[in-house]
């Protein structure tokens, strides 16, 4: 278990182990969805708003 | 079939709106009776654009070429093919190489002067290209990036109308163009009954949308339920309700013609006796 | 570079003829230059016309296709590529999908709106199907069927004439529209250099032929035989027999642009800076 | 050793063993090139006229 700083509010946010790059994680502080942008040591940054919408 | 939105003809303006017809890429779908209609269409000097899709000529072509598509999960359950840099390439050279070629060669045998464009041309059908997809892995929420898709929000009508003042007949396909920044775009994948409402709405045409089914369904496993027509705004949130799968993105598609300023809209079986009249009979 | 006819601006009438450029589709050949050119001539007001191969294009698919291609002999020794059913598909898929976007994604992204045609659309270039060719196998002399190609008899200058009036610049691709009766066609390879020379004689354009090397030379392992420029018809008529092997389908192409009515003919190396600029330089 | 009938001049053409279709024969007495259409029996048509060009 690591864990990492909110870059919405500031929060800690707890980490599981086998983290992925591109994993979407939820501060449990203030709610934002936060990115995994790097691993080791984790970073997170704010997940972009996508709209659903498959191509074809 | 189902019938979107009011009756072109009944505005009283007596302008006739041009035709946009969508022809599946499914090989459920045979192109022979749309090419008739089109031809028919034509030499009553009606306008028509056609649009088509091709699913079963890029699934060929990436299988040939052994590469493997990966599909993934939205979060709300959808899946999709996600299309990496090599699974383009093959998407263009099938659509808009083979399909396209194949299609335009069969509308000039019928003798239309057909004129084959992909979303690319002339920046006919521009939008964002969208990398960074959310896709769920493993039960795990992810932000997945290098996906080449997009939707249409700009359409070229002027190149259409200067093709169709000289007589042609475009055909148009798949790719557009997806921009990455304020300059600089790249082919992206994009789906053919969207591109096809784009058109339609762009040129305020009457869109039939051909497919391998009657038309809409309340109720997919029902064939009683087949809906004939919706022209009030509560039957038509009581069938993006009801429509299920592969139906959603055709109801989907008559809403944003209708919304984008398509005269009219259909959903119809491709596979029955002149499809595209029947239709727009039907419609008008 | 080698420079064919007269010059264009010399006939004192001032009206500019349009430029048609043919890029080559060999790897040796970067068309970032001559993208940055036609940016450049468009910008300025000049109308000009594209018209590429893809040969290295065609052999990656059908190397990745798996596909062997028939290489046949003909009675006078010259070697090509017998373009069977398969083959044709591949060859459409490569020219008119994946190079012919490529180019015009990356004449978008220089500023050029720039709208993509194969040969067959809109019969822009249309000549008979050649199916039956001779040909000398084992030492044997054989009519070998199948074939698909062709060479342009005909071009739809009024398509290019009507895009180019709304200011797009065409791209043209192989394959053309090969007759194979009246009114029955078929989309056939056709060589690139070939359908430059119709497309610029149709528009009675300055036809510069890009290429991997500097011009035509008299004796091609010589570098000091580099040809500046044939005006004469003797001199024509010496190169022709002096051409070999590759050279003499670029010598073929610029004597059928200037036949059918090209205003003069550059073969120019692609790899300099301004490739097109200076051909028009030295030709104008 | 067979042989078959020119269709230009009607003389007899000898033809050698292994005979394909497509192959094309020179007629002795006439001088026509012929297209060989059937193996067994040999039958032969007047070679078509082809422009020698090759595409792309
Ligand atoms: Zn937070
Ligand atoms: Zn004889």
């Amino acid at each position: 278990m690591t864990e990492a700083e909110c870059v919405e509010c500031g929060g800690t946010v707890a980490l599981h182990d086998d983290l992925e790059i591109g994993e979407i994680v939820d501060c449990e502080t203030c709610g934002a969805e936060l990115e995994v942008v790097d691993v080791s040591p984790p970073v997170l940054d704010r997940a972009p708003e996508l709209e659903e919408d498959w191509g074809e | 079939m189902t019938g979107f939105g009011s009756a072109p003809l009944a505005d009283g303006s007596g302008e006739v709106p041009p035709v946009v017809v969508k022809l599946g890429g499914a090989r459920a779908v045979d192109p022979a009776g749309a090419v008739g209609d089109v031809a028919h269409l034509v030499a009553n000097g009606r306008s028509v654009v056609v649009v088509h899709g091709g699913s079963t000529a890029v699934d060929d072509l990436l299988d040939r070429l052994g590469i493997e598509s990966e599909y993934v999960e939205t979060p709300s359950g959808v899946t999709g093919r996600f299309t990496d840099a090599e699974t383009m390439e093959a998407f263009t050279m099938a659509m808009a190489g083979q399909v396209n070629t194949d299609l335009v060669t069969a509308m000039k045998n019928a003798g239309v002067d057909a004129v084959g464009l992909s979303g690319v041309d002339g920046g006919l059908l521009t939008g964002p290209r969208k990398s960074a997809v959310r896709v769920v892995e493993d039960g795990k929420k992810k932000i997945k990036r290098g996906d080449h898709s997009g939707t249409p929000k700009r359409v070229n009508d002027g190149l259409l109308d200067t093709l169709l003042a000289d007589g042609y007949t475009p055909v148009v396909s798949p790719p557009m163009f997806g921009m990455e920044s304020e300059s600089e775009g790249t082919p992206v994948n994009t789906d053919a009954d969207r591109a096809a409402a784009a058109v339609a709405g762009g040129l305020g045409a009457e869109l039939v949308i051909l497919t391998d089914v009657a038309g809409v369904y309340a109720d997919p496993d029902d064939p009683d339920t087949l809906i004939e027509s919706v022209a009030t705004e509560a039957a038509y949130d009581a069938l993006t309700d009801a429509a299920e799968g592969f139906m959603t993105r055709k109801v989907m598609a008559a809403t944003e013609a209708l919304e984008s300023g398509a005269a009219a809209v259909t959903v119809a079986d491709a596979n029955v006796r002149d499809p595209i009249l029947a239709a727009l009979d039907e419609a008008g």
